[in-house]
């Protein structure tokens, strides 16, 4: 499947949800913040939430700020 | 006891810090131990998907300090709407520093932007401290759509020039019904020290805890400073005179 | 450990405390208390024979502070020295903060008589501390003859402007081979704070502390302020700049 | 030749005269012609219908200056639209200085209402010269919806402080498509002259004009501060040293 | 006619120019010229034994312009005092501008020699116009002493900081019974129109005409600046405000 | 007729025009500007302007302002 | 006798010393200065030194002073 | 015969007159100033002052300053 990740178009093996997908990346879901098809996700909607081809999604984390 | 109060929560504290541009982790926890704050403020960025860090959100100890994520980096309203949003997604309590930038350069606060990002952001539910230009009339206006604070700036971010909107900001605080932040541009102590005495409620610094070698000690010194600029707005400040007055007695001299 | 040395003695206070002009005994010693300072000035006048008082002495303790006599009064560099020695007299160990300020209006040194006054009183073994105008030349001209300090204005006495004399002020700094004192018009904490930023080695302050409603709590407010100042200083403050810099990261935001 | 040019019209003048709060129009007008000015703004009021005097207006000859209608009074856009047309249909070409001033107590512009009005006034065929803050951002929107030049204050309207608000005049200036004309604040020839050593292209001035004893030479004065500052912009100022530099040769003097 | 008087000789340009540091006598020439000055400063240096030139002076026209020369490069009175007896023995009129600079980086004046030169000049009978730092009680001893004018420094020479001693110029101006001279530092007109402004007789600029790319055009706008200080000064500026006064009528609007 | 008059409300006998008006009020019409049930008049139109009761008018003119 | 006292002439019955004349003027030594005909005297001489017709004496205090 | 010359010690053929050195130098007399074994000569002195062994000169002239 295709999906948009932070700006860079991606081809990946099918996964079926936000949750699996942070898997594979190896991330920790509770360090992240997802928006999904433009619309944010709340952590407790990752696993909820199947991914399609042609998603858009934005995967962020804090760093330092001002 | 002299407490802030922002949005009905108590600090004792007047110094917020910015975790941007810090060298290490430690030396930003560092600062953020000496500088007494129990506010920090914290942005968020994209993953960086092919080699990802655990982040820096494993340093700041939640018990201790309310983290405020920013919205840099936001151009318009939409934008800064987007990231309070993941934010508050990301496990944050809802509450915002507001900045919407356009101008790489200076990056100087876009006044209209701001606004609309505001009454979005207020009529979510969030608690938002919107960075702005030193300007009495749009700070009046964030007051009214329910801004928790005003943040107004000293000088532009990372300059370490200090108050140099002090005639517009000493408007600002004679106006205002929210806490006034200084924030951006306060580079020494004494900056601090002179917002505080001008009566802001609090200051927000970063960049001149980040830059100096010894981030620790200079959090510690602006510590002491705020307090110190606070302590003397609550003592009563003398006025400046023209003439001078002597501190010791005029009669009783010698030649008398 | 960071002391202040002066004619070889060791203080850990860099806030000198004047004692003039205040409300009360009680108000004075309260100030000099929160201030911290080890080194209080002070002046002689004539008794009133007719109704003496017994004086203020008796409410500093001796033990915890050095008294500085001053030569607050004196218009030439003789009625300076009559002064100097006078406190000798009377007890006081052979320290004189030395003022000659024939300008009955804004109380301003003279650089003649200060110089001529000094020679003198380093040459009768005194340890001189001279308040100057924030001339350079004349600084380095008076530690050729021996001052143990030099002590340029900020501004006027009892004006509360601040370091309106900031250039000058850094050169002298920058020249010195001894303690620099900033004495006179430093009306808020800001004030001393900026003083010891720019490396000056300690402050007078009296008026500040004097007119305020709560003595104490300001005096406490410039503890703070001239310790940030140093510690600042020590850290290593950032240059000001002209262009912002972000304190947050410029890329990995939403739209790049 | 040096010209400014505002809406493709050509001005040989770089001082701009407001004709507000003159003693008599006899001293308005001897101001007007000393200034050397070749625009002047003027305000809209409500005629007192029971004793209407014929007005300022027969005083000032259409050839010789340019009437820029203000809409001072203004609280919103709307109330700002209604005056620029008011003013358009008394006759005068459609140039308007756009104000928007919320604030009766410093008199401070409305960024938000100010861009509004200034959208709906540049879509009517106005040539819109608002009245702005000293804030950067704004600056450009506003010069994105078309206004012909852009006016910051230099400090609070009638205050006499000068160029309070260099620093972001300066970027303003940087930035800038069309012509800056700082407004407001401007008390003396000297704070004429630096705004146009800035940069700045031209200046407006109504105030410090008005409240002297002698408005025709104060105008005078302003006219040869705003040449000057312009002049030596345009010769080009020598940057700020740290250290001095000798104006004498340093070398073969008697003693080398 | 308003007049500067020195010494009994009367003048009608109030701004003095220094011949230092120009890229070429026609430059010089040329700045001369466009300033309008009357008095101009010269150097005395050893001629190059080997290969002389034929000097600059004959580039001067002594019936246009009053020979002013310097004692620069003296480091005591005693060197102060030979160079104004050779200048004399040169052919100038017996006046002298007194410069005792011991400090070869920031070429700052030395209050003692230079009153002890300044005593045996006038002695002598040289018309003495000593240059000094900010320094009100040493400005009273040199006029007690008869100088003609003093002439406190604006900042250190060649800085182009301005008139950074303000508030110490104000008081000299202040007590002043001859004409008060601002010299060095002055580096923009709009620096020449403040210290005309606070009320200053005249200036003398150097290093600001010689470092432009067009000393003709700069002296031009720095003649402008001192006349526009000059006239403000005697027109009566009007005092500084914290609120805000508004330039349009407060009543008769729309709404009201 | 009741009209109301840069804010005061005025009882006038029938006038039939703004131009009229203005000349009732001894006003110059070069001199002024006029704004009539909240439209802005050219003053070309003062004249062809009809005024009916319960008319509201702004008339202004120029003073000094900065 | 006729001293001069801070300024003052003062005539008194004869008093022998400046440590008398402290004493009958209920002054405490340890807590003045004196200046005895342009000397400053140490507290120890007070005692020893004689007073005279004309003499001229400067009793001075400490006194708040910045 | 030796003589100090703006610092630099000189050796030089005898010459009789401090007008003749500046002739010898090339100098046009009235365009410098002399000091003459620290003494300031007057133009009108340079003929009549006689050049000795030893004598000690500054010869200046003006240059711009400020």
């Amino acid at each position: 499947m295709q999906i948009t990740l932070n700006g860079k178009s991606r081809s990946l093996d099918p996964i079926p949800t936000v949750a699996a997908l942070l898997d594979s990346l190896n991330l920790d879901a509770s360090r992240v913040a997802v928006e999904h098809n433009r619309v944010v996700l709340l952590m407790g909607d990752f696993a909820a939430t199947p991914l399609r081809d042609g998603d858009v999604l934005e995967i962020v984390q804090f760093v330092g700020g001002g | 006891m002299d407490e802030l109060i922002i949005a009905g929560r108590k600090f004792s504290s007047r110094l917020l810090v910015g975790t941007g541009k810090f060298a290490s982790n430690a030396l930003m926890v560092d600062a953020m131990e000496h500088s007494g704050c129990e506010i920090v403020t914290v942005a968020l960025r994209r993953v960086d998907i092919d080699n990802p860090d655990d982040g820096m959100l494993r340093h700041i100890d939640p018990k201790k300090y309310l983290l405020l994520p920013n919205t840099s980096g936001a151009r318009d309203a939409e934008e800064a709407v987007r990231l309070a949003r993941l934010a508050r997604a990301a496990g944050c309590e809802p509450w915002v520093k507001l900045e919407v930038t356009p101008d790489p350069y200076y990056l100087l606060p876009d006044p209209i932007e701001t606004l609309k990002a505001a009454e979005i952001l207020v009529k979510e539910g969030f608690t938002v401290l919107p960075y702005i230009n030193a300007d009495p009339v749009l700070a009046k206006r964030l007051q009214e759509v329910g801004t928790a604070t005003v943040m107004p700036l000293g000088a532009p971010i990372g300059t370490n020039k200090g108050v140099r909107t002090a005639d517009s900001i000493a408007i600002i605080i004679e106006q205002a019904i929210v806490p006034v932040v200084v924030d951006a541009g306060l580079g020494a102590p004494s900056h601090a020290a002179l917002a505080m005495e001008m009566g802001a409620d609090a200051v927000l610094v970063n960049t001149a805890l980040a830059v100096t070698p010894n981030p620790g000690k200079m959090a510690a010194a602006f510590k002491k400073g705020v307090e110190a600029g606070r302590e003397a707005f609550l003592a009563g400040l003398g006025e400046q005179r023209q003439k001078a007055e002597a501190s010791s007695p005029l009669t009783g001299f010698l030649r008398d």
